[in-house]
């Protein structure tokens, strides 16, 4: 590999890391910081991905489409903890994997129902469809990089948003003591309304954002659950920063993978967490 | 007579199907420093539990200044301007100590703010050597304070110490009665439930012994000493 | 004899990434039932459906569910290979007659080829075949080839450079990448890095969406032409938008044929379910009108089982992709077309190869 | 003075940059009571968790009986006859106040990867498990279920757990925390009782306590032994009184 | 351990009666159908040994299943028939040695962490089957002969015989639910609920928590593999989808469903996801969203899963009963 290709193939590797982080943003929130296991997270993903596709439809803009989008997810989001999530809190973790589950299959269904099974594209806008030329035969459009550039700035925010913020001090605090948090007069019922809201409308806005590079289609929101979930505990669950370290760990372990020993690349992924979760236990950043 | 701020009245609550608290009557009066006793078991927490709405009683009525609030959301009970350091530490692990506290802070009913982060970490010194720790961290005794330093953070107009001193040095826990004792002149109620029935009487105004879910004694900490073998009788105590 | 239904155990995916081509094929088997009057070479039909879930796992209980449970007289089944596999190895166990509609392993009508196991699709290795004869004779000489590593992909690869290389060409590299992984961005790269002649890729669906936009945005398509097997482009031509104008695949089936019994398809499918059709419709389409055949020939007594098979193996399907006739392991003799994406249509440009059989490898009837 | 059965030797631990243990030494003989004083955070808790493995040491030596068992996991300490208890209440909340015990007792018997036989009906483990309830005072709330005891009562069954187990040496944290009068004299009581053919390390507050029953008291201030002796020697200390005890009876107005 | 289910013996019996009897009355279909069911209510009783009794929710179960499945395969000639004394032994065995090399590994994380690592190792391992020619690849394999039992010259038991195969996984069933529950009233299964209820403690109480741990591990590896090796048997067909993440979600999902921590509710949740799929399924395209619907409404109405449904029916009835 000469130079050059390397240097792209890193570029590859981190575009792909920042784009794995923004898909498993809204996961980092509800399952990391929340504590919630939430398998449904695939299946808001793949609602933003499709409203991204019949909103630009309709309004003929990327970007109303996504303002619209985000205001209806949350609102989803926020009827979803009200009606179901909120009630499981004082129960076994695992019913959650239950509830999540039964979601993902009506989700899926309901898609089905409105939308149809057919696989569509949603268009880049024009303003961002330019490609910069890299090498002689090969450019990278631009499009990727603003979406580089999103996820930079919404790691950003979430950290500081959960680590500077007191909102974000009640948050994690909830996780642990939900009965303590409010004897100090704190209504955490709404604030984990709000947040879980915030998480859907995460994952439906990345779900919006990646659909004009990776098309829209059935069954795509369970081909990133997964990863989602293998981002949030390599970096140690709670951790916004351990997450986007993990992304971009998984994105270089993936890109090399796949050029390095292309035989097993479907191993990298699952190898790296092994391997990073038998040498710390508790994923790269384990939180205090 | 000062303005009631927390009161129960005929207050019978449950866990599932046992019968825990038979019929509780319990005032708590601004400025007034209450003592709360009785053995192992007895139901001085699940009183405290069931007036700040964590456990619904079945019959019986809370009111927070002069408002019925049985079984209100506990952070509505909380905003009244009632704060609580419950038995066993009710730190967040995974909060450092500075989050711990800030995350609290809030001014009085009334817009006081007396206790800052400043004047909390001056109180209790240790605190500041370890802010950036996890709460999960600290030792048992720097975990009682950092509660009971978050519980004073919120400016609370009734401060309820379950077994406050738990695991607090002599030191330290004489600087808590001398905290208490301050704080009462600035109009602050107080229950304390403690096993060191001595400290308690000692700056107690009034004192409730609960004996399997009821009153089984109430009156001055003068009354109380008279009584020696009514300390011996509920309290085990020689 | 004449009152009994004839019972077909339609056994596809409705739910899923491969929802729609399960549906698809459903509404062309039915379609040339309506056509018949609602009958089936004479005979009513009556349905049973199973959605296989493209699981592999499940399928051969799937099978058994329309066999045992229902009884069905036909299993139709179904798009994915390997679930596809598994149909054909419980109808050779039980004897049931089978018609695949879509999934081309080649080892369906290859080693596991049986009397009662026919299939009106394609096999992997035929267009993937003409391709390769195609890219040889526009004067391709090294290319790489890209293709999810399962088997369907890799027998595409395989009949692509069998005839590829016997035509000189060189395979310089075969990329593969985890299924179902649609990160293509470091194989994009490396095939820049490689600077092949062409490149021919195997994808199908979502994967194959992406795969031809990402191709078009990294700036490759203006300089390494590419091709695939026609899936690449089939169902998906909406959601390529741009990216994929002026790709060429190979494909049993084609827009723009001059043919009028597609024509009349065309129609009839349009007006029945207000979409257009696709090739997996044509297919679901050519096993009811093979399973016709058959029961025509026996007055629908399904009992009689080598005069229907001898039937189904020796009819002329009149099919809107042509006709065709099978070859002796029951896999169409079809003609593969060179398309050319133009507007949202694969239009035909040229028949990449006339009557192509399956070499049947393996088989033995 | 009994056989010396348990000692540390330098013992260090670090969490970053604070030193809670630095160069500990203490010995724990046979029949003797040994205290442990110091103000919060001195790091009490620090040492009782390297001597029962719970922290691994970042220096230093732990002697059982003369061999160095520093390398030794938690459960081997135990198995051995190292017993300890948390400050931090420690119990089984879904198992019922006996089958904590039991539980307890159980990892005494080498039966325990029989897989044929019901834990059950083994007498020993229940007498053992009833044994350790009534010395801690809780014999009467044996079939409750831990989660829904008292405070107070789950501060019993945590010294009744360890007591189940049976061991040469005790290590308490705190036993009288969170306990009423009458539960911390029958605490008393029992640990005068036990002093006498174990090797009882004790943490703990409560002063009153510490002076009935303790042959030796070490004071210990920000990781490092301040002064060690008799409980008279200790409480003439200027040192300690200063660091730990503070100035004459505040409580009386 | 304090709450033991204690489910009535004649519940018990009633249903061993209906299934040994079934296949007498049911139509093939419906027994075939019955020893998938079986077949997974061993499954999932073996994961249920870790998830609801050990409090290890791993995600990697269906990995075990697998490996016994390809181990049939790989154990049986092409041209005969195996031998039943060979094949499950050698099925069972290599899953039981798989299950105690993750384990060595796995089991050094926990909670959500094992959760994950459970679930790296068994994509791998799926990996390795999947793009490997060792077990046919993405389309798996087929076993031309079931197994059979010989004694000498004569065949006592041939497991292609649907007949024959529903009573040996009736008599598997069994014996797993009997060694199950014994195992679980042993100090072992004592040890193993306290490590449920707080590892820490056991440790300091002289448990050697992960050989503990360890040997719950293999125990449920192995009796995974009695499933897979049954699975194997039934359709003679293994392919690698059978050990991917799916499998592993979907047998927990039974276990979650038909309530966790009761040996009878794994079964009831094998039973329960395997009959309302062949139901939904039968009703319409669209069936994953009643099954869907019907496993939201499980959540949020019968806390305990499905098993508890049966309880609060008695106590309704039983307390019925008394008011009368
Ligand atoms: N969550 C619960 N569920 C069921 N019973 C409970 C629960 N919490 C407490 N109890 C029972 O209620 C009774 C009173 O408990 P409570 O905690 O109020 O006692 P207390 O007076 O505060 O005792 P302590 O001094 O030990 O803290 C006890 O018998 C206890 O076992
Ligand atoms: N895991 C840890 N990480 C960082 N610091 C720790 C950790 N555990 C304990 N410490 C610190 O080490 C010091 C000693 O703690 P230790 O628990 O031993 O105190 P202690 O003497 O038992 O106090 P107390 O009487 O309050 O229980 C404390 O300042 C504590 O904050
Ligand atoms: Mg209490
Ligand atoms: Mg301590």
């Amino acid at each position: 590999m000469d130079l050059t290709t390397f240097l792209i193939q890193l570029l590859n590797a981190l575009q792909y890391g920042l784009l794995l982080f923004l898909v498993a943003s809204g996961l980092t929130l509800i399952f990391g910081i929340m504590g919630i296991i939430n398998l449904a997270h695939g299946s808001f993903y793949m609602m933003g991905a499709y409203m991204a596709f019949a909103l630009t439809s309709a309004t003929g803009n990327l970007f109303v489409a996504i303002l619209l989008g985000i205001a209806l997810s949350a609102l989803i989001g926020f009827l979803l903890e009200w009606g179901l999530f909120s009630r499981l809190y004082k129960r076994d973790h695992l019913d959650q994997v239950l509830l999540t589950y039964g979601l993902i299959l009506v989700f899926e269904e309901i898609r089905s129902m409105i939308v149809g099974d057919d696989v569509h594209g949603v268009r880049i806008p024009e303003m961002l469809s330019a490609s910069i030329q890299l090498s002689e035969t090969l450019s990278y459009p631009v499009y990727r990089l603003f979406m580089s550039a999103v996820c930079i700035v919404l790691a950003v925010l979430m950290y500081w948003l959960i680590r500077h913020t007191r909102l974000g001090m009640m948050i994690r605090a909830g996780s642990s003591n939900r009965e303590m948090v409010q004897s100090l007069g704190i209504n955490i019922d709404l604030i984990y309304r709000l947040v879980f809201a915030l998480g859907v409308t995460l994952a439906a806005f990345a779900g919006m954002l990646a659909a004009p590079v990776s098309s829209v289609y059935p069954g795509m929101g369970n081909q990133v659950l997964i990863i989602c979930f293998v981002v949030v505990v390599i970096g140690g669950v709670g951790s916004v920063w351990g997450a986007l370290v993990a992304a971009l760990l998984i994105g270089l372990a993936d890109t090399f993978g796949k050029v390095i020993i292309p035989d097993y690349a479907g191993l990298t992924v699952y190898l790296l967490m092994a391997a990073v979760l038998l040498w710390r236990p508790e994923g790269i950043f384990r939180r205090i | 007579m000062s303005e009631t701020l927390l009161e129960a009245e005929g207050l019978h609550s449950f866990y599932g199907s046992s019968h825990i608290l038979h019929g509780i009557d319990f005032v708590v009066r601004r400025g007034e420093t209450i003592g709360l006793m009785g053995r192992n078991g007895m139901g001085k927490t699940t009183l405290i539990r069931s007036m700040l709405g964590h456990v619904r009683p079945r019959h019986g009525r809370v009111a927070v200044r002069g408002k019925t609030m049985t079984g209100s959301a506990p952070y509505l009970i909380a905003r009244k301007g009632i704060a609580y350091v419950p038995e066993g530490r009710g730190i967040f692990p995974n909060l450092s100590v500075r989050e711990n506290l800030l995350m609290a802070a809030k001014p009085g009913i009334d817009g006081r703010r007396d206790w800052t982060y400043e004047r909390v970490l001056e109180t209790f010194p240790r605190l500041g050597e370890r802010l950036t720790n996890g709460g999960g961290q600290l030792s048992g005794g720097e975990q009682q304070m950092l509660t009971i330093g978050r519980a004073l953070m919120t400016n609370p107009d009734v401060l309820i110490l379950d077994e406050a001193t738990e695991g607090l040095a002599p030191l330290i826990a004489k600087e808590i009665w001398y905290i208490v004792r301050q704080i009462r002149a600035t109009g602050i109620a107080t229950i304390v439930i403690d096993k060191n029935h001595a400290a308690v009487t000692s700056i107690s105004d009034r004192n409730v012994i609960l004996v399997k879910g009821k009153v089984a004694f109430e009156g001055s900490s003068a009354e109380l000493r008279a009584q020696p073998e009514l300390l011996h009788k509920h309290l085990g105590a020689g | 004899q004449g009152a009994r239904k004839v019972r077909v155990g339609l056994m596809l995916p409705y739910t899923g990434t491969y929802a729609a081509l399960g549906n698809a094929i459903t509404n062309g088997f039915k379609l040339a039932v309506e056509q018949g009057g609602g009958k089936l070479g004479g005979s009513e039909v009556e349905y049973f459906t199973v959605d296989d879930e493209s699981d592999a796992a499940k399928a051969p209980e799937n099978a058994n569910k329309l066999i045992k449970r229902d009884n069905v007289d036909v299993l139709v089944g179904t798009v994915h290979s390997g679930v596809a596999l598994a149909m054909a190895r419980v109808a050779r166990e039980t004897k049931s007659l089978l018609i695949v509609p879509n999934a081309g392993a080649d080892e369906i009508t290859g080693p596991l080829c049986a009397p009662n196991i026919f299939r009106t699709s394609f096999s992997a290795w035929q267009p993937a075949y003409a391709m390769g004869n195609v890219m040889a004779e526009r004067k391709h000489k090294n290319v790489v080839t890209l293709s999810w590593k399962y088997s369907f992909g890799e027998q595409s690869v395989a009949g692509f450079k069998e005839a590829f290389e016997k035509a000189g060409g060189k395979v310089v590299k075969e990329l593969y990448l985890p299924f179902p992984n649609v990160e293509f961005q470091p194989y994009l790269t490396e095939i820049a890095a490689l600077k092949p002649d062409a490149v021919f890729v195997f994808f199908a669906g979502g994967g194959a969406v992406k795969f031809v936009k990402d191709y078009a945005a990294a700036g490759l398509k203006s300089t390494i032409p590419l091709y695939g097997s026609g899936f690449l482009t089939d169902g998906t031509l909406e959601a390529q938008g741009d990216a994929a104008e002026g790709l060429l695949t190979t494909l049993h089936y084609a827009d723009g044929l001059d043919i009028p019994k597609d024509k009349e398809f065309r129609a009839a499918y349009a007006s029945a379910f207000k979409m257009q059709p696709d090739v997996y419709a044509v297919q679901g389409y050519d096993a009811a009108q093979l399973f016709a055949a058959g029961l025509a020939a026996v007055k629908g007594d399904v009992g009689k089982r080598d005069e229907l098979v001898k039937a189904m193996e020796s009819a002329t399907i009149d099919s809107p992709r042509g006709k065709f006739t099978l070859s002796k392991a029951h896999n169409p003799v079809q003609d593969i077309y060179l398309r050319k994406v133009e507007g949202k249509e694969n239009k035909v440009v040229a028949v990449a190869a006339k009557a192509l059989a399956d070499p049947a490898r393996g088989c033995r009837m | 003075m009994g056989e010396l059965v348990l000692a540390a030797r330098g013992l260090s631990r670090q969490f970053g940059g604070l030193a809670a243990n630095k160069d500990v030494s203490l010995d724990m003989h046979r029949g003797e009571l040994h205290a442990v004083l110091g103000p919060n955070g001195a790091g009490k808790s620090t040492l009782i968790n390297l001597l029962s493995g719970d922290l691994p040491p970042s220096g230093g030596q732990i002697l059982y009986r003369g061999q160095d068992i520093s390398g030794w996991s938690p459960d081997r300490r135990s198995r051995a006859g190292i017993g300890r208890s948390y400050q931090r209440t420690n119990i089984f909340p879904a198992f019922t106040a006996f089958e904590n015990c039991r539980l307890a007792a159980q990892s005494r018997t080498p039966r325990a990867l029989h897989i044929f036989s019901r834990a059950q009906n083994y007498d020993d483990l229940r007498s053992a498990a009833d044994r350790a309830l009534e010395q801690a005072g809780l014999a009467a709330r044996r079939d409750i279920v831990a989660a829904t005891l008292s405070h107070g009562e789950q501060r019993q069954l945590e010294i009744a757990m360890v007591l189940a187990t049976a061991p040469s040496v005790l290590l308490l944290d705190e036993p009288l925390a969170g306990m009423g009068s009458e539960e911390s004299q029958l605490m008393v009581t029992l640990l005068q009782k036990l002093s006498a053919d174990h090797a009882i390390l004790l943490v703990e507050h409560d002063m009153d306590a510490v002076f009935a029953v303790a042959d030796v008291i070490t004071v210990m201030v920000t990781g490092q032994v301040l002064e060690s002796g008799p409980p008279d020697q200790i409480r003439a200390s200027l040192a300690v009184q200063e660091a730990y005890l503070g100035g004459g009876e505040p409580d009386d107005e | 351990m304090s709450s033991a289910i204690k489910t009535p013996r004649a519940a018990l019996l009633a249903t061993l009666l209906v299934l040994s009897v079934f296949p007498l009355f049911g139509s093939d279909y419906y027994s075939e159908l019955l020893t998938k069911i079986m077949i997974m209510a061993i499954f999932a009783m073996s994961l249920d040994l870790l998830v609801g009794f050990t409090g290890l929710v791993s995600f990697g179960h269906a990995a075990f299943f697998g490996i016994a499945a390809y181990a049939v395969v790989l154990v049986s000639p092409q041209y005969d028939p195996s031998s039943l004394w060979l094949v499950l032994p050698a099925a069972v065995l290599a899953a039981a040695v798989a299950a105690f090399v993750v384990g060595l590994f796995v089991l050094r994380t926990k909670g959500i962490y094992f959760i994950m690592v459970t679930l790296a190792f068994a994509q791998m391992i799926y990996f390795v089957f999947h793009d490997s020619p060792l077990g046919g690849g993405s389309d798996g394999v087929f076993i031309n002969f079931k197994p059979e039992l010989r004694i000498g010259e004569t065949q006592l038991l041939d497991l292609g015989d649907a007949g024959h195969f529903y009573y040996v996984v009736l008599l598997l069933l069994v014996a797993t639910y009997v060694f199950l529950r014994i195992l679980l009233r042993s100090p072992l299964g004592h040890a193993l609920a306290g490590i449920k209820s707080n590892e820490h403690r056991m440790l300091s109480l002289g448990f050697p928590v992960f050989l503990y741990k360890l040997a719950g591990f293999v125990i449920a590896g192995a009796l995974a593999g009695v499933a897979g090796f049954l699975s194997a048997c039934q359709f003679g067909f293994v392919t690698p989808e059978i050990l991917s993440w799916h499998q592993s979600g979907n047998v927990l999902l039974m276990v979650i469903l038909g309530g966790m921590g009761t040996l009878n509710g794994a079964a009831i949740g094998a039973f329960a996801f395997v009959v309302l799929q062949e139901v939904f399924s039968a009703l319409t395209k669209h069936w994953q969203f009643l099954m869907g619907t019907v496993i939201v409404l499980v959540v949020m109405l019968l806390p305990g899963g499905l098993a508890s449904l049966t309880q609060r029916l008695r106590r309704l009835l039983l307390g019925g009963g008394s008011n009368g």
